[in-house]
């Protein structure tokens, strides 16, 4: 505590060597990491049981458009670690620039995921397990169901809390460039666009391996 | 799928259970289902001077299945009611092929017109570890009085897909009163401590609905003057309808025959519940 | 301050560029049938877990942070493992 | 009222092994007990506050606690190897079965099917019991346990038999009888409104009596 | 500048100049410090302690008395009651809801919240001389998150089909639909609540595992930390990584219940077990989450009335954070019986019997520290030792059921009742009464009356024993848990009377806490007034005045010591506070040099 510090003369012990705000923001994502654990190893887990419930990549899901929304949160990271970059030098009008830059890539994505969801629920491809019926994206609609019904459970849930993730984070980066347009960060007191940073790359850093696990394989 | 939309309405309950932080608790109480009953004026809508009624059979052709016997001996209670050991009744025939256990109601038709909900209560009364009557018939909202008429513990879980599902227990002799405020045609009830128990309850929106006798003869009285479906529904046979023409003051006949071919049909309900029950309600062919 | 400018400027653009390129590969990668199902999976999760790395240590400034932070970072790693590979055991 | 720590009369093959080592543990624990609370009793009233004592000022000892930490180790571990051994028998080494037959639990009843005549399960002359399961003494009866609905667990205390039945699994469970005579079944995992009315009688026969019971009820189930 | 800086400086430049200025609002009911919010946890769930030990009498009712009108059973909704002419008997589906109510409450909304909200909130900032929480807004919430999470769970025995009835284990797929056990809004709010609940939990251990690592005061290295606290720093991570995993299996039979997915369906494929091993793979380390604070306010306790050093401190460091970790790898153990691959079975015995090496450390370590000590037999000390003597009991039977084939008999009987609550009103619930009353005086500025505390420890004590020791009987005889009627099994029968003997000694137990809580309140406007240090403690809590002001410490204290220096020949009096500078000059390195100032804000 710098604050404290100055008060007592003294220093308290040094801890973690970071200060408190992104300490707190790590043991967070720490926490989200277990979270994400249950998710996805649970999907894992069904999918092992029941493998004929899922099927092969880009039979229902539709993986380019996923794959261009991958990159679409790749960019933001780029983004948003740019926006860091500009405030360490002191740049006000480069963070703010970036800031959009990242918010509206970050809305995009939720847009993109949004438009999937409807296409895929079009499809029969739906989270209640008696209602599944999807028939996949080249089939004729008179088709076999193809997956079961595990596949859109698992699928919306994941995908949904990882969406919900980077609504939250799109907020959050809203709240941040309307500080930064009120000048509050400087070189020296850029906390809040780095704690904001690691929440928005830990939640690109969760997408990189849902694509790959839910998409993919 | 329509049980999920079902369930969907809980969803919406939990909601607003969240928004007023559990003072909503009691939304429980069946609410979203409300609006079934509310539209009926104060009297009966029907001249009783120009009413006529639909009178008729229903007749079962062919080889009537087995029905087999229910052992008891689980529940010795129960067994020492029957002096002769109790069958199943998924199936029961009558005298001169008639079909006993078929509900009876106006299908189409009465669409224009509303009816007040009666305020006395139909009884599903368990006795001998069997529900009697084996099927049942009640107005939208009308109150179904569950009565345990044995002293030991029974429990009666309602399954319906369009109403709030309920499961409640009786340990003692004792009533319990529940209402379906929409209109379902049929309501599989079972009681889970003797699996046994099966009954049936068809819940349609106006008084012109009858349950067929041993013999097989049913008949719906006071019918406004007008051209009518009226369906019959089997547990095992499944349903056939036909149309009548009720004229003033006259007797319209009606006959369903069912048939051996008809045997195995699905029972008619919203959602397949011999997935979790295979010895639920089958045929028993021997 | 532990990040920013103690070092030289961090190569951000050229880990977005690997970024970009590992997810093209893995797509082109998925789609290979002549591939057992068991080295897709493999190659895919080794690509994943790569990119997962790169954020995590350039965007997310691992890279300059104190050891006792990586320590902190990597507890739940065994955790993960443990819960996944118990449960699995259940299937086989 | 019953304060005994003994355990009641068991009457399986496995049930004399299991009860072995509850009464090793509760000998050790018994002892342990004993000892740990009769010293904590007498440091409490042997060093009780007197006027003018000053406690032993004292930071502890790695010996002393090394010792008392590797003791329990051994005996814990040692009780463990033990425990392998049975649980090893109970659970996973299935012997050849004298009788096979079909428990399915499902709100709140138990069903069991037997081969019938013909010793195999899935046939036309297979018959059924409801909430109770016949067996002939020294024969290992392997059951083959489902759920129709929800967990139950079905439990033979005499037999020191219990096994959760799930949804969706089959799971093997073996016990073999030494004595003929009329036991319990119950449900030992919470199922709903009536799982305290899923008991059940476990009746064993000699090998004699049960092909009697047995051809007797296949004659009765058949059409 | 931003407002958690702003509360920083406040907190920081001795807040206790104006905190008298704050509105009432700010103070009691929104409060920021860790203080006020401790004692907000505290009222809370004394609350739910209250209610779920009335639970626990009503379905001691039905099993002293099976199917026997209930007293006042006709006051109770017919949903819950069915009427007799003689009165009313209590239904399986509520019976089955008491059940579950009884274990959820008491675990998640009286017990956790007392040990972790409490405890953590008022001990953390003051055992290591912070001046707050890290994050003090972020406390609030966390208060504010768990008190609609209380109502919720409340709430649900309101609505149709009661509270959820699937046990406080849930399991799948009994849980997952209401046609099982005639439950469907009460169990998906209880699924609600929980999650709300959890995330409460979540935000506080955040805040507790930052101010202890980053804001110990000066001197207070790791090996210095009082016991407390570092029970509950390990305790906080255990809660980081388990409620997270719990929190997506809620969230996951929730959706099960609501929209229809099929996670724990099987009958559209889910897996029952996959439910088990989520919520155990939380649960477990829950099990050490509800004991660790427990031990260290033990430890705190025995060593300060003891007027000796703990004995083994290290050791006793190395098995909190032995307990912490072995807790992730014992959860199958709940889980013998449940159709787990058996060779499972095996390995999850030993890891499990390996927990007897640090719960051996740490109780014999306590016995070995009042042993030559100077004991002053006073309430908390009591209270103390009855933990630790309990817990002994507790971990003994525990070996029990570690051992896989005589789990197989005792899996799901009275016996695992009874050691369960040998560890969790036995071991927790005493250490509980120790801490507060322990503490009280540093809370509230008064001492708590002695001897009401000393006959509500006898009573508790006795009547406790005979509740829960009978059990491990019923247990052996073979009666299985969470029966409504266990006379339908007759070879249960002849239990009976043990049950009735059970149930009267409940009611008395029952009725004794009133003697606490009147105790309590009474000393809040009664009690003799407190000084500084009643206990001639040596840790920081007590440098300061009680009640602390706003802001802890008017200045930061330097550490030159550890926390159980007492009867220590350097001291002319036989305790030595951990700020007392040393008669001679402390070794250089263990004031640490300033650290450069790090940016701060957000």
């Amino acid at each position: 505590m710098t604050t404290q510090a100055m008060t007592a003369g003294r220093a308290p012990m040094p801890g973690m060597k970071v200060y408190n705000l992104k300490l707190g923001m790590w043991i967070f994502l720490l926490s989200e990491v277990m979270f994400f654990t249950g998710l996805i190893g649970s999907y894992v887990i069904l999918r092992f049981a029941h493998p004929e419930q899922f099927t092969e990549p880009g039979v229902v899901l539709n993986v380019p458009l996923t794959a261009f929304n991958t990159f679409l949160l790749i960019c933001s990271s780029v983004t948003m670690v740019k926006a860091y970059a500009a405030i360490q030098q002191g740049d006000q009008q480069g963070l703010k620039n970036w800031l959009l830059a990242t918010i509206l890539i970050g809305a995009s994505f939720v847009g993109v995921q949004v438009y999937e969801y409807i296409a895929l629920v079009g499809e029969g491809f739906v989270p209640m397990a008696e209602a599944y019926h999807a028939v996949g994206r080249h089939m004729p609609h008179d088709g076999p169901v193809v997956g079961g019904q595990l596949y859109g459970s698992t699928f919306y849930t994941m995908t949904g809390f990882h969406g919900t993730h980077v609504s939250i984070g799109v907020l959050c980066l809203c709240f941040t460039y309307w500080r930064a347009a009120k000048g509050e960060y400087s070189a020296d007191n850029l906390g809040g666009v780095e704690i904001m940073g690691l929440y928005w790359h830990f939640v690109d850093l969760v997408w990189i391996i849902l694509f790959t696990i839910v998409y993919l394989i | 799928m329509i049980e999920r939309f079902g369930e969907l309405r809980n969803t919406a309950l939990l909601v607003s259970v969240f928004v007023i932080a559990g003072c909503g608790g009691g939304g429980g109480g069946g609410g979203a289902d409300a609006g079934a009953a509310d539209a009926a004026p104060a009297e009966s809508p029907v001249d009783a001077a120009t009413a006529g009624n639909v009178a008729g059979m229903v007749t079962f052709t062919g080889t009537a299945p087995m029905m087999a016997e229910i052992n008891m001996g689980s529940e010795a209670s129960c067994a020492s009611k029957h002096s002769t050991p109790p069958t199943e009744e998924g199936f029961v025939g009558g005298a001169d092929g008639g079909l006993a256990n078929v509900f009876v109601y106006v299908k189409e038709g009465l669409e224009s017109l509303s009816f007040p909900t009666p305020t006395s209560a139909v009884v599903l009364n368990q006795d001998g570890c069997m529900y009697s009557p084996h099927v049942l018939g009640a107005q939208a909202g009308q109150d179904i009085t569950l009565r345990n008429s044995d002293g030991i513990l029974h429990n009666i879980n309602a399954s319906p897909t369009e109403n709030r599902p309920f499961n409640v227990s009786q340990p003692v002799n004792m009533d319990t009163n529940r209402a379906f405020p929409v209109a379902e045609v049929m309501i599989p009830v079972r009681c889970d401590v003797h699996g046994w128990m099966t009954a049936y309850v068809g819940i349609v929106d106006h008084p012109y609905f009858a349950v067929s006798g041993s013999d097989g003869s049913v008949s719906l009285d006071g019918l406004p003057p007008g051209d009518y479906v009226i369906e019959a529904w089997h547990e095992q046979l499944g349903t056939m309808t036909s149309n009548v023409t009720v004229t003033t003051g006259g007797t319209a006949e009606i006959s369903f025959e069912f048939t051996e071919a008809m045997a195995g049909s699905p029972v008619p309900m919203g959602e397949p519940i011999d997935l979790l029950h295979p010895d639920g309600h089958q045929v028993v062919d021997h | 301050m532990s990040t920013g400018e103690a070092h030289k400027p961090a190569p951000y653009m050229l880990v977005w560029l690997a970024l970009f390129l590992l997810t093209m590969a893995e797509v082109g990668y998925a789609f290979i049938t002549a591939i057992p199902k068991l080295w897709l999976a493999i190659g895919l999760i080794v690509m994943a877990f790569y990119k997962a790395w790169l954020v995590a240590v350039y965007y997310m400034h691992l890279k300059w942070e104190p050891k006792r932070l990586w320590l902190m970072v990597s507890i739940p790693i065994p955790l993960i493992m443990i819960l996944i590979f118990v449960v699995l055991n259940e299937i086989f | 009222m019953n304060w005994s720590w003994m355990l009641p009369p068991s009457f399986s093959t496995v049930s004399g092994d299991i009860d072995g080592i509850y009464y090793v543990i509760l000998w050790i624990t018994g002892i342990t007990f004993f000892i740990t609370e009769g010293l904590l009793f007498y440091f409490i009233f042997k060093y009780r506050h007197k006027e003018g004592r000053k406690a032993t000022y004292d930071h502890g000892s790695t010996k002393m606690e090394i010792a008392w930490t590797m003791i329990p180790l051994v005996i814990v571990l040692w009780i463990g190897f033990v425990s392998k051994g049975v649980w090893d028998t109970v659970k996973v080494d299935v012997p050849p079965a004298g009788l096979e037959v079909i428990v399915v639990g499902k709100q709140f009843e138990w069903n069991v099917t037997y081969p019938g005549p013909d010793g195999a399960l899935g046939t036309s002359d297979d018959f059924e019991t409801l909430n109770e399961l016949h067996a002939p003494e020294d024969q290992p009866v392997v059951i083959t346990l489902r759920s129709d609905d929800v967990l139950h667990s079905f439990f033979l205390p005499e037999m020191r038999i219990k096994q959760d039945a799930v949804p969706g699994q089959d799971i093997t469970v073996w016990f073999e009888a030494i004595q003929p005579g009329d036991y319990t079944i119950g449900c030992a995992e919470l199922c709903g409104i009536g799982h305290t009315t899923m008991g059940g009688r476990l009746i064993v026969y000699t090998e004699a009596d049960f092909q009697a019971w047995s051809s007797a009820q296949a004659q009765q189930q058949q059409p | 500048m931003s407002t958690i800086e702003q509360e920083m400086v406040h907190a920081a430049e001795g807040g206790h100049h104006d905190h008298h200025e704050l509105p009432f609002i700010r103070k009691y009911i929104f409060s920021t410090d860790h203080k006020m919010i401790a004692k907000q946890f505290m009222f809370v769930s004394l609350f739910f302690l209250v209610i779920g030990g009335l639970l626990a009498a009503m379905m001691r009712w039905q099993l002293g008395y099976p199917s026997q009108p209930m007293p006042g059973g006709m006051m109770l909704p017919d949903a819950m009651m069915a009427p007799t002419p003689n009165g009313a008997i209590m239904l399986p589906e509520f019976y089955n809801s008491l059940v579950t109510m009884h274990g959820t409450i008491m675990i998640f909304f009286a017990i956790m919240p007392l040990l972790v909200g409490l405890f953590g909130n008022l001990l953390i900032p003051l055992q290591i001389g912070a001046e707050d929480m890290a994050f003090p807004r972020l406390n609030m919430i966390s208060f504010w998150l768990a008190v609609p999470a209380g109502i919720l769970m409340l709430a649900s025995f309101a609505v149709e089909g009661g509270a959820a009835g699937a046990g406080w284990t849930s399991y799948a797929p009994l849980s997952a639909s209401g046609e099982w056990t005639g439950v469907y809004l009460g169990q998906q709010l209880w699924l609600a609540s929980l999650t709300i609940l959890g995330f409460s939990s979540l935000v506080g251990a955040v805040n507790y595992i930052t101010t202890v690592i980053n804001m110990r005061a000066p001197g207070m290295t790791w090996f210095r930390m009082p016991l407390a606290t570092w029970a509950l720093f390990i305790t906080a991570i255990l809660i980081l990584l388990a409620i997270p995993v719990l929190a997506g299996a809620l969230i996951m039979l929730l959706f099960d219940q609501t929209i229809g997915t099929g996670f724990f369906r099987p009958e559209v494929g889910g897996e029952p077990l996959l439910w088990q091993h989520l919520f155990w793979f939380f649960g477990h380390p829950e099990v050490y989450i509800l004991i660790l604070p427990a031990m260290g306010i033990a430890s705190e306790v025995l060593s300060n009335r003891a007027r000796k050093p703990i004995f083994g401190y290290h050791s006793m460091v190395l098995a909190i954070i032995g307990i912490g970790f072995l807790g992730w790898i014992v959860w199958g153990h709940h889980m013998f019986m449940s159709g787990m691959n058996p060779l499972l079975g095996t390995s999850f015995m030993i890891s499990t019997m390996a927990i007897a090496v640090p719960s051996a450390i740490k109780t014999f370590n306590w016995m070995a520290t009042v042993w030559k000590g100077d004991i002053h037999l006073d309430s908390p000390m009591l209270y103390a030792l009855a933990f630790v003597s309990m817990f002994i009991i507790g971990g003994l039977s525990g070996i029990f059921m570690a051992s896989t084939p005589v789990d197989i008999y005792i899996h799901d009987t009275y016996f695992i009742v009874a050691h369960i609550h040998y560890v969790l009103f036995g071991g927790s619930l005493f250490a509980i009464f120790a801490g507060i009353t322990f503490w009280y005086p540093k809370m509230f500025g008064r001492m708590m009356n002695e001897s009401l505390n000393k006959l509500h420890f006898g009573l508790t004590i006795v009547l406790y024993n005979l509740v829960f020791w009978p059990m491990h009987n019923l247990g052996l005889q073979g009666m299985m848990r969470r029966i409504y009627d266990f006379t339908q099994y007759e070879y249960l029968a002849p239990l009976q009377p043990m049950n009735e003997f059970i149930s009267i000694s409940v009611f008395l137990l029952v009725a004794t806490q009133s003697i606490y809580a009147f105790n309590f309140f009474w000393s809040l406007f009664k009690g003799e007034k407190a000084s500084d240090n009643p206990w001639d403690s040596n840790t920081l809590e007590w440098t300061v005045p009680s009640p602390p002001p706003h802001g802890n410490f008017p200045e930061m204290p330097v550490v030159y010591r550890g926390p159980y220096e007492y009867s220590s020949p350097e001291s002319e009096t036989d305790f030595y506070p951990q700020t007392t500078p040393p008669s001679k000059p402390p070794v250089q390195d263990l004031i640490p040099e300033p650290v450069t100032p790090t940016p701060e804000g957000f």
